[in-house]
């Protein structure tokens, strides 16, 4: 497999070379920023093109077919048009918050986006407790939200506003404690290393009954933090019109999304880092000709296919179920996904202090 | 750079209706000439605003349930990328008028139409936004919307079925092709707030003087 | 019941005999026509009805005052006469003393005359196009009888909404109010405290052009009123018609009718499930609802000629033969329906999300359902037996078998199941009808010009979503003095009002698709 | 107490009723689409014959319609949609004077399609096509001359 970080020294080894220390600083961070904004847009028109080709295949419908082959240039010519259009100053609105908020939605889940492994030393962030500063980017995002719908001065925002604080928050919980149970099995909070010991066997095997309820809650509680249906009641065009991005005309409806589309793929991101071993080929222990040939497929690939499934399973789920109430969305968390997670994060720690994985 | 017939995917350009109407308007912008580069940037601008044309879900009556249906997995609007109706006029990049509008209704169309970000443009589905249909006669229907916000297109029926509404949106992204957004007057800033007075058909039956 | 015999009471009896009548048990206010007789004065029928016995009453009533007439209200004797009686207000005038919430129905506050009263001035200068939105109401405003019986006095005493309150708009243009209608809702939290249902933003005056039309020229209004169930309206007035002319249908085209309504009953049902999916956020399963629609709207399309408005019924048969291989076609889909509808039990009925949101949610119980008069698929949910077709049966009716499907528990899924099961109970009818559809002419020839004879007339169909009645009143011209629709939907307005209450925002749209009302038809 | 409504039976229940749910729309993942092309398929299309898109006289190879200008449509139309033109000639060999009709005007934009008009006319010089393509971009395009 090849490994990027011996591409990224010797980038850095060059840049220390040829310029005082600390410009290659800054060079270096202005690249790292360049590639993964590039990434993160481009990832962001994948993931908007493909949610419309598979919503159409759901429902008995084709997409996008007529603007390129096959619709492929459909979400290009959104983006210019969302770029062209006006931006309408509310009256009575908040001015700095209101147009503070899209950016506080994008920058969150772009902080997010960086900390993602795509392959063996493709990450951006790393460090000793990446997932927890994983989570406390991500859940910085809440506050974009909440901060569009009161700066809007309109009450279906407002609603909007803070029926996703009241969910975010308590979702924000049962995913904590689904990945803290990860962390128990892995006993590091690194990513690269976690997904360095996933080369031999993904821990959603390893870890078995436990990582599997775990990777189940992560995966409800991840659809209610990016604000997709059945949890997408922050918006829910039935009720609220559009909740929280209702008076965002333009690019400012625009962060919030690509923003959504965004959040979505990187919490399948990170399902694949932890659950699903991130880059790490299948590994079957015994099968040493299989496991040399899954090598040769490059990480990044697995990284991306693995991440694009779960992102399908997300679509599926979000085109099958209707909408839940405000109260039945609590009641799911605090009477069952938390009392679960719990429960199961005993049985994990139980797991491994006895040895019972693999 | 002059600016050419626009071209719709898998119909002619004669075949469709009111060329003319279309031609006069390009020669109306063609006078004000801009530059290659700007003509370009056009292009390419007018491009993605004709492909991304999102509809405000805004349907009074029948129209709307054929509208509903344009949007359903048999006629499937996304194949234009129409699909993303947006409930918030602040999003939306049309309005299609499908259905009557009454007295009581119309302040509520003109702030909806206010409300939108430009460039809005407006599609009239179906008799009543046209000229009030059925009901032109009636103590408390409009006479058609264009008495009160412009409209771009005119799509007739009662109503229209939804391929001759697909037609319509066609129609409209044939508009928005020769619009000039860089150097050069847009068509929507030369339009008039409320158009002329359409020629309207008076004979209205009363029931008293017709032959027994 | 088709020509009418009007019991007139004195005015000042009125309060009293509607007392007896409710306690002898006529418990289901029918409708309520308000009428300008021109000389003999201002008034209104009530059509009354027993729902256990089926007995039948008309009453009049009527007052020679034209600036200031005032007729004693029964909003507290039947609970939907108080939105019947604000329509009577707001297009005849007429002020009923001791009703609590006199405001116009259908108009804007501001608009100037009673449109169907018969000295109406309609010039556009008294009521021009407005701009602006309408003054908006803060109070109730209630009519009042003084002890001395002299004047009642306006009383304006209760605030509709209080401002305290966080009080928000849903509608009128807003995705889940299936058209224009527009609840004015006072909020706690997520909890609605008052609900002030507001309609007329798709009032079309269709009574009052009516009576300028002749009889022909009247039913392509009916298509338009409620136009998913185009067919069943068109009946009622097609029937009431060749009722008052005595003319006889032939079988064939009794077969048809019969079976172009159900078609239309399966069609509407149908959108309301898919609308209902929709607004719960299924946006999938409301896809699959039309899949299936567009197959009916096929079959529709190649006979009569329209999707959705399909003028096809006319006086004396229908408009055109039916083709060749309309029966073969109506087979296949119905084969095709049967399973499908497993289908949209498995993604959505039995969905544990759906049922969660919808079991016990918007009550209605069977006396308040008789008493708002809410027919139709709501009425029968709480487990009211109103189907006209059962009641009075019409067309071919009466000798196909079919299940009157009901259910008890008045619920939002109730209400729901209500319809998918009559979707298969109508394609039941259509199957027996299909293959023996008899041979004859399509239509009976009728005069060129249709004049009714003098009197009062009325038919009533089992609409889509109730009973949609028909009241024609003639004068012996080619066309109606006074022509009444009774719609289907303004009752499950009223009930609406009062289920809705305490209930969380999400509930009132599962309500509101769960009603299942059109708004053309309630405005008119 | 049933199964169903203990706290475990809750959480297995809710799992049936949500995965039956998955197995529908999977389903439906791989099924042949139902959508029909409009523009592409154009030259296939089949709008159903009785389907009312808009009024037309039919002509003749030499340009005669069947019209007499009697006025029944105009009369029959429940809104004014159609209006008639028409002018007394002559007619020189017996003398009688005749009505002809100069102009057919009838508006798209408010038609009904009600089929009265078809309906009353005695010489059926006056038929519903099926042509849908009608939109425009000029209210005015809509009112149409229908004799030629």
């Amino acid at each position: 497999m090849i490994d990027f970080s011996s591409i990224v020294t010797a980038v850095d080894c060059f840049l220390e070379s040829a310029m005082p220390h600390q410009l290659a600083i800054v060079v270096k961070c202005i690249l790292a920023a360049v590639c993964a904004l590039v990434a993160y847009l481009s990832f962001a028109i994948l993931m908007i093109y493909m949610e419309r080709k598979v919503c159409a295949s759901f429902q008995c419908r084709l997409g996008p077919t007529r603007v390129g082959k096959w619709g492929l240039l459909q979400v290009f010519s959104d983006v210019f048009k969302m770029i062209i259009k006006e931006i309408i100053e509310i009256k009575d609105s908040d001015r700095i918050l209101y147009n503070l908020a899209p950016f506080l939605v994008v920058m969150s889940s772009i902080i997010t986006f960086s900390c993602l492994p795509f392959a063996r030393g493709l990450q951006v962030l790393d460090f000793n407790i990446g997932i927890f500063f994983i989570m406390a980017a991500s859940s910085f995002g809440i506050l974009g939200i909440l901060l569009a719908g009161w700066s809007s001065s309109n009450k279906f925002s407002m609603i909007g506003a803070m029926r996703s604080g009241g969910q975010m928050i308590s979702y924000e919980l049962s995913m904590g404690l689904s990945i803290l149970t990860l962390v128990v099995l892995s006993g590091t909070m690194q990513i690269s290393e976690i997904t360095e010991m996933q080369t031999k066997g993904w821990f959603i095997f390893r870890g078995h009954i436990p990582a599997v309820i775990a990777f189940i809650i992560y995966l409800i509680a991840g659809n209610a933090e990016t604000n997709r249906a059945p949890f997408d009641l922050p918006e829910a065009e039935s009720e609220l019109t559009a909740g929280f991005h209702t008076e965002y005309s333009g690019m400012g409806f625009g962060f919030f999304y690509v923003a959504e589309f965004m959040n979505m793929f990187i919490i399948a991101g990170i399902a694949t880092t932890i659950f699903l071993g991130g880059w790490a080929p299948l590994y079957i222990p015994g099968l040493e000709g299989f496991n040399h040939a899954m090598c040769y497929i490059p990480g990044s690939i697995w990284f991306i296919g693995k991440t694009l499934f779960i992102v399908w399973v997300l679509m599926w789920i979000r085109w099958t179920f209707p909408r839940l109430r405000i109260d039945q969305v609590l009641v799911l968390e605090w009477k069952f996904l938390v009392p679960i997670g719990l429960i199961n994060l005993l049985i994990m720690t139980i797991c491994v202090v006895m040895g019972w994985t693999f | 750079m002059e600016i050419k017939r626009p071209k719709i995917k898998s119909i002619p350009y004669e075949e469709f209706k009111d060329n003319d109407t279309l031609e006069a308007m390009i020669a109306q912008i063609n006078k004000e000439r801009t530059n290659v580069l700007l003509g370009k940037l056009d292009d390419l601008i007018n491009w993605g605003r004709s492909n991304s044309l999102w509809s405000l879900t805004f349907a009074t009556s029948c129209c709307g349930i054929e509208f509903m249906s344009v949007g359903a997995a048999r006629y499937d609007f996304a194949r234009f990328g129409f699909e993303v109706t947006r409930n918030s006029p602040r999003q939306a990049d049309l309005i299609m008028c499908a259905g009557t509008i009454t007295h009581k209704m119309a302040p509520v169309l003109k702030r909806l139409y206010d409300q939108m970000a430009e460039p809005k443009y407006v599609v009239a589905v179906g008799g009543c936004a046209i000229s009030g249909g059925p009901f032109k006669d009636s103590y408390h229907v409009l006479n058609g919307i264009d008495k009160i916000i412009p409209v771009d297109v005119y799509i007739p029926g009662c109503p229209p079925r939804p391929e001759a509404i697909l037609y319509g949106m066609m129609q409209l992204q044939r508009k928005v092709k020769i619009e000039k957004f860089l150097g050069g007057k847009n068509a929507h800033q030369n339009r008039k707030e409320i158009p002329d007075e359409p020629i309207i058909v008076t004979n209205y039956p009363t029931g008293e003087d017709k032959k027994e | 019941m088709t020509e009418m015999e009007v019991k007139f009471i004195e005015l000042d009896e009125f309060r009293n005999a509607m007392q007896r009548e409710r306690e002898r048990g006529m418990d289901f206010l029918r409708e309520i026509v308000g009428m300008d007789w021109g000389e003999e004065g201002l008034g209104a029928i009530y059509i009354l009805e027993n729902s256990n016995t089926r007995e039948n009453t008309e009453i009049g009533v009527r007052t020679t005052e034209r600036e200031k007439p005032q007729i004693p209200t029964v909003s507290d004797i039947w609970q939907v006469a108080e939105l019947y009686e604000r329509e009577v207000f707001d297009f005849f005038g007429i002020e009923f003393t001791g009703h609590h919430d006199l405001r116009r129905l259908f108009l804007r506050n501001d608009w100037v005359g009673h449109p169907l009263r018969k000295d109406y001035d309609a010039s556009e200068t008294l009521n021009p196009v407005r701009l602006e939105s309408e003054p908006a109401e803060e109070f109730q405003r209630e009519y009042d009888i003084q002890d001395d019986k002299e004047m009642a006095k306006i009383v304006e005493k209760l605030k509709i909404l209080h401002y305290d309150q966080f009080i928000i708009n849903i509608g009128p243009q807003h995705p889940a109010t299936h058209g224009v209608l527009h609840f004015h809702l006072a909020l706690e939290g997520e909890e609605v405290r008052k609900v002030d249902i507001r309609c007329g933003y798709i009032h079309r005056g269709i009574e009052k052009m009516c009576e300028s039309r002749t009889y022909p020229q009247i039913l392509p209004f009916c298509d338009r009123l409620d136009y998913l169930s185009a067919h069943q309206n068109r009946h009622a007035v097609c029937m009431c018609i060749e009722k008052a002319l005595g003319l006889e249908l032939t079988d064939r085209t009794q077969y048809i009718r019969t079976i172009m309504d159900e078609l239309q009953r399966i069609d509407s049902h149908l959108l309301m499930y898919s609308c209902m999916a929709m607004d719960m956020g299924a946006i999938t399963g409301f896809i699959y609802g039309f899949r299936e629609r567009e197959k009916i709207l096929d079959i529709m399309e190649e006979v009569t000629g329209g999707r959705l408005i399909q003028n096809y019924y006319v006086i004396g048969g229908v408009q055109a033969d039916i083709t060749a291989n309309f029966a073969r076609k109506v087979k296949e889909y119905c084969n095709d329906q049967k399973m499908r509808i497993k289908e949209y039990y498995d993604l959505f009925v039995n969905n544990v999300i759906f049922r969660n949101r919808s079991i016990g949610v918007g009550v209605l119980t069977r006396e308040d359902a008789i008493s708002f008069g809410a027919t139709g698929g709501t009425g029968r949910a709480s487990g009211w037996a109103c189907d006209v077709r059962k009641r009075y049966p019409y067309a071919m009716y009466d000798k196909v078998e079919f299940k009157e499907i009901l259910h008890t528990d008045g619920d939002c899924y109730a209400r729901l199941l209500v319809r998918l099961e009559e979707i298969l109970e109508s394609i039941h009818i259509i199957e027996q009808l299909i293959d023996n559809i008899p041979e004859g002419e399509y239509k009976v020839k009728t005069k060129p010009i249709i004049k009714l004879p003098e009197g009062r007339f009325s038919a009533s169909v089992e609409g889509t979503r109730g009973e949609f009645g028909v009241f024609i009143e003639s004068h012996g011209d080619k066309s109606p003095y006074r022509l009444k629709f009774r719609p289907t939907g303004l009752p499950l307005i009223a009930a609406a009002h009062k289920i809705m209450k305490r209930c969380k925002i999400a509930d009132l749209i599962t309500i509101g698709a769960s009603l299942d009302y059109v708004i053309p038809d309630i405005d008119r | 107490m049933k199964f169903e409504d203990t706290y475990i039976g809750t959480v297995f229940y809710t799992a049936k009723s949500l995965l039956t749910g998955l197995k529908v729309t999977l389903k439906e993942f791989f099924t042949r689409k139902v959508t029909e092309q409009y523009p592409e398929n154009r030259k296939t299309l089949q709008i159903s014959e009785r389907h009312r898109a808009r009024l037309v006289m039919p002509h003749d190879a030499e340009g005669n319609n069947r019209c007499i200008a009697c006025g029944l449509c105009s009369m029959a139309c429940p809104n004014g949609t159609i209006s008639i033109t028409t002018k007394s000639v002559t007619d020189e060999e017996s003398g009688k004077s005749k009505k002809v009709l100069v102009e057919y005007s009838y508006d798209l934009g408010s038609c009904m399609f009600c089929q009265l008009c078809v309906n009353a006319c005695p010489k059926n010089a006056i038929e519903f096509s099926n042509e849908f393509e009608n939109a425009v971009f000029d209210r005015r395009k809509l009112v149409l001359r229908l004799n030629r």
